[in-house]
């Protein structure tokens, strides 16, 4: 399928659903139209195309409704294409769907106090009994849990074996018994994220995402994903946090001092040329040559975005705050809100979704090939693994 | 002049560490801090009975007549604590302020029996002594604001600089604003054709460069305190089957950290025994960073539990962050050796 | 614009690649340092052959037309093989002095048979094009001197730019002083009412900028070259039984050192396809300190073999060190962005 | 012994010895007065006394001919303390007189091409012949070897064990057949140090110091020795290598610019703060309380003599160099040579006498307590580690 025809085709979906109508209709219709994510197999959204042809739908749809990014971003992200890789025919009719069209939100239950770097040591069990699961654990991060239907879940069914072995992926229903969602309140004040404790949870075995033990292969899927989401959008020059520094800075000539000037000069530079990586590798992706330098935006970005809001709040020189109510923001807003707000944010960016130092572990084995540490964890049960 | 601790200041160190230990370990101090952050129990205590608040005024105005390196062990232990006490506000801005003047207020500061501020802003410096300050004389009486004032909610006397005199204050509005650092919240004080007592002439800038010296100590307890908490985390937190304090990238950071505090220490020891303009430029711009750095270490290295309000580490940084402002930034200070120690800042510029 | 490399560029890459790993390995590169450093026969080879010395030069002048990008490209493999030719000096600097001028001469630099440098110190900037000249005519004649002009020994031709005109001029004094950068040494250059021939009006700031967005592409070639020498050394040398290159610390500190090459990538990739002042501002600033940071940790991660003259890193270090100076410093670069992309300096100040 | 008693031996001995007489004389006889190394048994240049009272007999007898703390460093240093700690009484007899008086000059046949961080791996052999033991294999960065007469030598005599236990420390014979010495030129241009090769070298087996098996212990207190002695030496505020650059930063106000003087600003302050440590431990050094920031002082002065003279090249925008000829140069001339030469000469500082990597492992497991790597070498035969 060509650009023309994907053309034709939005032509032909405009020309019998009204964009001015009810929006959960136009986008059902869409999803059923093939529409939605193009790349996906027709039936499931999508029309087998390639991924590329997305931008010309979504370019062509531009001014019709459109499915919520923000509080569908796990779902979008990370579970639709899990499911699409391991589900079974009818989870992918089950889900799909209400899952694009924003009906069903997703969360992710992955993380958990101790299992953060090390994912793979997690410790909520499952275990079976008869058709059934029964869930217990912790998870914590979780965003979105409290308004969230169905979750992505990370198990352990099996600590007689290494970690890495005895896991299981489930789906699991945030509206059965037993799961709970607290917010979790974070040094800005705020309640971005949830913890969420499952007790004696009980998940029919048709929500398992593939083969019992095979949930780290599974997990490994939605976190490649995951990865690929972050730090990966366009910036002009001199945009993003350095705008905001920036403005503070033209707007208060009299705070400015020679030491403040080079520090700016030097962070302006460091972020021209993050930005020159990344619209390289956007080119790179565009010509079908994607580099391994995309695993190193975030890292760069985390260390930006830090450094740039602690200039910030040092040049202006304000021991304010802007507010520490207990609030349940649903994302980062790094421009709308103070500087002070934005500094204790930013150092969130180098411990989500991946720390630095495991981002760097990442890059040192994966791109440069260096070789790995000596590992203590690989042949050793899970139930005997030092804590 | 040395830069060891002596065994008085050991002692001394025991008694306030014992204390806080026992009436405000960090998660105390958070608990308390979305209410009333400062513990005045505590600090009747450590005022009254150990005598922290007399440390700096002379045994003839009824003080400990100690010097400022035993007010700096202090500091040290304050800042290890976060511990929301005006000790820094009323036992060394305002009481270094009152010396000169040998006003009997001193006494009564000495005793803990009142507590006072300087109404000056906790973002002023040696440099510029008046920044966020906007105060003027009508008859006697003082009007105008000062921004970001530092322990004025809990002080009963409020002392204010005008025009190199410094005078006793009545009658000033302190309206507490939403203060980075929780622990040491400040204000906006306010006079409406105050009444005023002169007290005697205040070398404002002298004041808040003896101050500055001696917060270096404090930063040097912030450090202190997020360099131990992450070494005892990162030897107990497992992941990958090891404790994460057994990576090598991790115990060279910590390596480095660890060099950086025991740099800090001398520094804030040199400060506090010399309290030249050269060695307060130094301690400061120096354990400033410092403290900062070793937060944000800390935070890093907890992982996602140093992201939570229920953890304290976030107590050190927005402490170390705002102290980072306080009494002159880092560049401020390295900006004032330039001329201290002769190293000329470019020709046409400056 | 693009900011990848086309197919053409790969094959000019490939080409040049070829040619000094045949010919020029840095291990022949140190053996002839310190008789004749540069290369004559293979500049012969580069220049005519492939083609290089020509690809600034439009095709009705006898060039191959191409654009600052494919220049990039070159320098890029001769930063990797700290190659000693005259590419940068005369292919670039002479080259785009000339190019205004129409002159026959570019012709015959074109087509390698004759090289020319330009006379101007290779610390000089386009913030400060005479630094370290002091030349002037006499009755038509050229007078003074140059000091730190790179290429001068090996000229043909050397062109001086006087009061914004070139002179083509005979019979100057090249002095090679001992130099930091033994692959490419500097002279002095002395004129005495030297013989000259006005070649046209030269804008030397101009010609200078378009030069230092250029060098860009040698120091990400220094620096590549610095990272690939140290991760394939890392991954060899066993210590405590383990190759060197399993240590977490030296492996984030090779991840950091990789991701600032791969925005120095980015950053040439800018100036080459954008000569504008405000992308050469950032290349350079950028690249010259990422070439000076990765041979300062090849060294390092070599340990002691990388102290020894045998090892090639140091003939990168000495390069690197030796461009961070040349055509403007990184602070230079980032002083000029001040103004053109509106980051004001302090006022007062400047 | 007190500094007064001291101080009357003092005065003694010169009431017996003219220090206007022959150079040698004086110095054998301080020797045998027991006022070489105070500390030291009487009999072996000393009195038994406490260390502290070497400063004494120091400023008392400044004015006197003196030993060469340059080309004896090692003997003095590292040679003579592990001859005191491990000697027969005959080797300390035999040896401890001319190292001190400087008759006989010693090297340090330790690290080797694949032995550097780890020198436990050293690879030289020592097979037992009889009452002689033959030596082969090189060792590397051996500074004073042209001119010693003795070296301290670690060798491995039993490659079956593990490398610690299978090592044997040797005083080796310089002048012994088989012993060949190389200059080893730097990346300055010149030679300081140098390979030696031994081939074939017989030694008797009276010149073992130690025990056959015994040899990494021996050389620990070698080593130990060594880095009590590196960078540890008073300076004045402003001074050391932060003059060198101050004095050219005051002479050329034309290359100042504000970036420099910010630069310049940090790295004052810097040394300025190490300075102030190093003071701070020689004052609990003298008060007895040795703390363990002197592991720090080391990496610290090469950490700031390689910015700073980075700083002072940059600063000077000079591309010249002063002499690339091959010299021998017997020490570090940081001061009396130019800002090239010192830019690269300290790049060795984070290398020589451990490398900056190595102090920081040391100072995380020794001084924080922090766990060590997981090791792969401990008990593995020397001969099946792999290299």
């Amino acid at each position: 399928m060509n650009e023309a025809e994907i053309k034709e085709r939005v032509a032909a979906f405009l020309g019998e659903h009204d964009p001015g109508g009810d929006r959960l209709a136009f986008l059902r219709a869409r999803f059923d139209a093939g529409l939605a994510w193009v790349w996906f197999p027709e039936g499931l959204g999508g029309l087998g195309a390639s991924r590329d042809l997305q931008q010309v739908v979504e370019r062509e749809l531009a001014d019709t409704p459109q499915i919520n990014g923000g509080v569908q971003g796990i779902g979008l992200g990370m579970a639709a294409p899990t499911i699409l890789a391991f589900g079974t025919e009818e989870q992918k009719r089950r889900f799909l769907r209400p899952l694009w069209t924003g009906e069903e939100i997703w969360c992710q239950l992955f993380s958990e106090p101790g299992a953060g770097s090390d994912l793979a040591t997690l410790g909520t069990r499952a275990l079976r009994d008869g058709d059934e699961w029964v869930v217990d654990g912790q998870k914590v991060w979780t965003s979105g849990a409290h308004h969230s239907r169905w979750a992505i879940l990370v198990t352990r069914t099996d600590p007689e074996v290494p970690k890495h072995r005895g896991m299981t992926y489930f789906i699991c229903d945030m509206k059965a018994p037993g799961v709970e969602v607290r917010p979790l309140r974070q040094i800005t004040g705020e309640a971005e994220f949830n913890e969420v404790f499952l007790t004696g949870v009980r998940l029919p075995d048709d929500l398992r995402l593939g083969a019992v033990g095979d949930g780290w292969r599974v997990a490994r899927t939605t976190l490649m994903n995951e990865r690929v989401a972050i730090g990966g959008a366009p910036v002009r020059r001199g945009g993003g946090m350095v705008a905001a520094v920036l403005e503070a800075w033209r707007e208060r000539p009299e705070l400015r001092t020679h030491e403040l000037h080079q520090r700016l000069l030097s962070l302006w530079v460091e972020a021209e040329v993050t930005r020159l990586s990344g619209a390289r590798l956007r080119e790179q992706l565009v010509a079908g040559q994607p580099g391994p330098e995309g695993s190193g935006m975030k890292l760069s970005f985390a260390k930006l975005n830090q450094a740039l809001s602690g200039f910030d709040v040092e040049f202006r020189r304000d021991l304010g705050y802007d507010d520490w109510t207990f609030r349940r923001s649903e994302n980062v807003d790094f421009y709308g809100r103070g500087p002070g707000y934005r500094y204790l944010r930013a150092k969130g960016n180098s411990i989500e979704g991946g720390t630095s130092e495991i981002l760097r572990n990442i890059i040192s084995e994966r791109v440069l090939g260096l070789p790995s540490e000596p590992r203590v964890d690989k042949d050793v049960p899970w139930k005997d693994l030092p804590r | 002049m040395t830069l060891l601790y002596s065994e008085v200041e050991e002692e001394l160190r025991a008694a306030v560490r014992g204390l806080l230990a026992d009436r405000c370990p960090p998660a105390a101090v958070l608990e308390r801090v979305e209410s009333e952050p400062y513990d005045l129990d505590l600090w009747k205590t450590l005022a009254g009975e150990i005598g922290v608040a007399g440390l700096l005024v002379p045994e003839e105005l009824g003080g400990a007549g100690a010097s400022a390196s035993e007010a700096a062990v202090v500091l040290e232990e304050l800042g290890r604590g976060v511990a929301p006490v005006p000790f820094l506000t009323s036992s060394v801005l305002a009481t270094q302020a009152l010396l000169p003047t040998r006003d009997a207020l001193l006494g009564e500061l000495a005793e803990g029996r009142r507590t006072a501020a300087l109404a000056v802003s906790f973002v002023a410096s040696p440099y510029q002594p008046s920044r966020g300050a906007s105060v003027w004389l009508d008859g006697g009486r003082v009007c105008g604001t000062v921004t970001g004032v530092a322990g004025a909610d809990v002080a009963d006397v409020l002392l204010v600089p005008v025009g190199g005199e410094l005078y006793e204050v009545e009658g000033a509005a302190v309206a507490v604003v939403p203060s980075f650092d929780l622990t040491r919240p400040v204000a906006t004080v306010t006079f409406e054709r105050a009444t005023a007592r002169r007290v005697g002439a205040c070398d404002l800038a002298g004041v808040l460069r003896f101050a500055a010296g001696l917060l270096a100590s404090e930063q040097l307890g912030v450090a202190e305190w997020c360099l131990d908490t992450t070494l005892a985390y990162v030897k107990e937190r497992h992941q990958f089957a090891r404790p994460i304090g057994s990576f090598q990238a991790i115990k060279h950071r910590l390596a480095d950290l660890w060099l950086d505090v025991v740099r800090a220490r001398a520094a804030a020891r040199g400060a506090a025994s010399d309290t030249s303009a050269v060695s307060v430029a130094v301690a400061q711009s120096w354990n400033a960073a410092v403290a900062v750095h070793a937060a944000e270490e800390a935070l890093q290295l907890h992982g996602g539990i140093g992201m939570t309000w229920e953890h304290p580490v976030h107590l050190y940084l927005k402490r170390a962050k705002a102290t980072e402002m306080a009494l002159g930034t880092p560049g401020d200070h390295r900006e004032a050796l330039a001329s201290l120690v002769d190293v000329p800042a470019p020709e046409g510029g400056q």
